[in-house]
């Protein structure tokens, strides 16, 4: 289980990998926190769109679907899944974010099944838009509670393709960037070389901390970085978030 | 189009072996007309949406489903859609299973008319290798290798929306999803609507004008007839519902229960509204029905 | 995306050489950011859009335009484009001709990213042997032989429309034709708009919004800027000045006179208003100027 | 040149190829007005179906564009062209009504250029959605007032394919139904086997009259239909609609 501090950090840092003026394709759960906290504090001009159609969506609370009240009620269009998916497959996303259950070393992220795809022993929801998601934006960041459990050597599904060994399996298919990063509640993780690599923690979490449990040697960067503490507005905003009902709005 | 009870259009419109497109992408789904398919023991339909949610699992629950096409399918930001989980897992059920874009596309080509449409994306991982016959197509002018994405043209489309005229024009606004691109690839429109307004009104903002009148098949007003979802400028989500549904669909028997009292033991809407009652009307002001021009 | 003058917009996004899809199908034709690129002078232009009026047929007599991709060019109703004519026939144009449903698809194609889309039509006839190297495509679904359709994504569109807010979302209604198709095809957007309005209130009517705030590049409020079309709920056609357009093109000499008067010789659209008041703003109520939700 | 009564004809008989509750797909003038003339009369549920979008379209005044006003003021829908054109390519319209500036016995239609392609005598407007209606409507009617110069033995460019002596090579390229009937002023001819055949004539003009001045020896059925006049409605109708200012509205 994830505590609070734990929670607090994940949402944070994922909400620094959105820029300004950038376009971000954004799930359900910690990605749209994530989302709604940076267009509160450091990217207010942030274009959120949701596979619905939402586009240039502002949710007052966070959302439990895609299509849910709060993301028609203040958006600033409302086109279809065709159009969203559209600006996708166009490269027109910088910014994808992405859960999953089961995530490996390459980034790839299985939200199918736990088990075999032929004779599951749990069936999970499938790929969404999760899939064309990791194939189509420009970037991808991956939101993960440390969860041991969840972090495997090989998925047992790949929904959404990750890097791979061989770098340029991802070009050869006509894919676009991937996975760039990793966040957990307490650490940052990269895929310079295509493999999830330490480069942050987040205090009071310790390296040991954010490898705490992982069931393969994941690599640690020469010089990780370790973050103190987030911005004062950006933890003030995610307070205020925090204490927002859930629901649809 | 002929404006009738919900109970007639089902019957005249829906057949053993059809693949039904279900409207509602979080927004107006058809629950009515998905509870009135249950009720009538229609067998061994295929369902088809991008992003299924708990009505898909009722209908399987109910006994309804031998396939289903669908991107994904659970209950949006609360779990897994149970009585799906257990008929796959117990081998009852076929699934053929896409992402939500490339299954939008499919039905976008059903809709123009194209067998086939060319995409990006289920060129990697271990999706494209669980469809049959999946195809890919080479682009004469880049060459670039692309998955071909077959046309998908249900028989039958269920769709709720704020409103129609009596000549069957329907309007939707809010979100839409996959809803249009669907009901109209697919033969038949089975449309459910909050209420009928003169078609002077509709006329005044065609903009809002989602299905033709020469494309539905017939038409039902059915107030309510989107709860637990949501009607845009009707009635708001009943997220409790869904938190409930998690809970009750975990067990076989709860969830037999909970079809018995609310489908099977219902006549129609109405007498499920008198179970459900709806109480939050508290839209703005401009999203009142019939305020929207 | 920056508010700023319509001179300046086509100064920063307007290049030699550009392809440029003029919006506005009949319905919001961007009169005055066409004889903004006329005035200052652009050469080399390809235009493309569908149905082509005599904004590109003024733009061709202004001597900015070297090669044209339409399915269409004429005075709708009325007759033929005469300065397109003449430069077809004196050999000073090149000329790509497809039809409206094709060259819908090739910016169909641009919009959703992919390099070509299937087609039933060009398949016979004289039109497909003019349109060089046109690839066919197999279904590998059907084995249906397809005309193959390039994607095609102009470097910058112009797109005249009712409103928008500051953030740049741009809302359109009434006619769209392949006005959102063409500009959400093109790399960048110029948009000018009759009036700027309050950023909720555009988030109060989202279905309205053709263009979202990160794909404009400069927005200009220019009232009037579509004349002589129209803009649906702020002023109606002028027909009388497409008939009058007729009779001035028939002849080079006149037509050099009415561009030297109406357009070289105004410093902006203010200035041709004074030339051309528009009288009919009667409209229904519903259809006024902010009025529409 | 058509003289009163030939376009009074022309419009009248064009109006009774639109059965009720069919889409049509309508271009402007001739088309407009027959159209028009039949929602007034007896296709008041006929869907009119014009390229610009409108869905569902009825008209007050005889529109200039298909993009004018009065198609947008009154429609039961406003869709765009990628809407009209993949109805159409998905065989959902019943009808295409089309005018030319050529037409040859095989219903071919020519609006693109008078004299050769690369060297024109004449440039006209282009397609537009002339092919693609005649390519995928499942029936097409073509509306011609009788000036023989527009009827040639062949087209100089066939923009809008008609039939062709060999019967099956529209369905070999994917084609639907075709040209089933023109119309004129003085009569009405069909396509039964492919080719223009004289099948109707409307009073007070005779065999001889429809088929003056046609530069080919026109095939005539052996029993041609004479048509006296138009419903008594109708023809109110149809003067009504004459009175009516030709604009947009």
């Amino acid at each position: 289980m994830s505590t609070e501090i734990e929670s607090r950090n994940l949402v944070l840092a994922a909400a620094l990998e959105l820029r300004d003026d950038e376009t971000c394709f954004v799930g359900i759960g910690i990605p749209s926190l994530a989302a709604m906290l940076a267009k509160r504090t450091h990217a207010p001009r942030a274009h959120l769109i949701y596979e619905s159609g939402g586009i240039g969506a502002d949710p007052q609370v966070p959302p439990l679907s895609t299509g849910s009240p709060c993301i028609a009620e203040n958006a600033a269009m409302l086109g279809d899944c065709l159009d969203v998916f559209g600006e996708l497959q166009a490269g027109r996303i910088d910014l994808g974010l992405l859960s999953a259950a089961q995530v490996d070393r390459f980034g790839n992220l299985n939200s199918t099944v736990i088990g075999r795809y032929e004779s599951p022993r749990l069936r999970l929801v499938g790929s969404g838009g999760a899939h064309d998601i990791a194939s189509l934006a420009k970037q991808v960041v991956i939101l993960m509670p440390h969860e041991p459990r969840r972090f495997v050597p090989q998925v047992d599904f790949i929904t959404s393709p990750g890097h791979s060994l061989a770098g340029n399996e991802r070009a050869a298919a006509g894919l676009r960037g991937g996975p760039s990063a990793l966040i957990t509640g307490r650490g940052r993780f990269t895929f310079a070389r295509g493999e999830m690599v330490l480069a942050e923690v987040f205090a009071p979490f310790t390296v040991d901390d954010a490898l705490e449990g992982l069931s393969w040697q994941v690599p640690v960067e020469d010089t990780v970085m370790r973050r103190s503490d987030f911005a004062p507005a950006a933890a003030a905003a995610y307070a205020r978030l925090d204490r927002l009902p859930t629901g649809t709005g | 189009m002929a404006v009738t009870t919900l109970s007639q259009a089902v019957r005249d419109h829906v057949s053993e072996g059809d693949t039904v497109f279900i409207g509602g992408f979080g927004h107006c789904v058809p629950f009515a007309a998905g509870h009135e398919i249950i009720r009538q023991g229609k067998r061994n339909l295929t369902l088809t949406r991008t992003g299924a949610d708990i009505l898909i699992d009722q209908l399987i629950a109910g006994g309804c489903v031998s396939r289903l096409i669908v991107g994904y399918i659970g209950n949006p930001g609360i779990g897994l859609a149970h009585a799906f989980r257990r008929a796959l897992e117990a081998g009852s059920l076929m699934l053929e299973e896409w992402t939500n874009f490339t299954l939008t596309l499919r039905l976008h080509a059903g809709r123009i008319g194209a067998p086939f449409l060319p995409a990006r994306a289920l060129r990697a991982g271990d999706m494209p290798r669980h469809i049959a016959n999946l195809a890919t197509v080479t682009c004469p002018y880049t060459g670039a290798v692309l998955t071909a994405v077959p046309a998908l043209c249900p028989d039958v489309a269920l769709v709720h929306a704020q409103r129609a005229d009596e000549d069957g024009n329907v309007q939707l606004w809010g979100i839409d999803g996959d809803t249009r691109e669907g009901a109209l690839a697919s033969r038949k429109i089975i449309a459910t609507v909050e209420e009928i307004v003169p078609a002077d009104l509709v006329r005044r903002s065609p903009e809002l004008t989602i299905l033709p009148a020469h494309r539905v098949s017939a038409l039902s007003v059915v107030p309510g007839g989107a709860h637990p979802s949501y009607v845009h400028g009707y009635y708001t989500r009943d997220d409790a519902r869904f938190a409930e549904y998690d809970r009750l669909s975990r067990r076989q028997d709860e969830l037999d229960a909970f079809l018995a009292a609310h489908v099977h033991g219902v006549a129609d809407r109405e007498a499920y509204l008198g179970q459900f009652p709806l109480t939050d009307l508290n839209w703005l002001a401009h999203h009142r029905p019939g305020q929207r021009p």
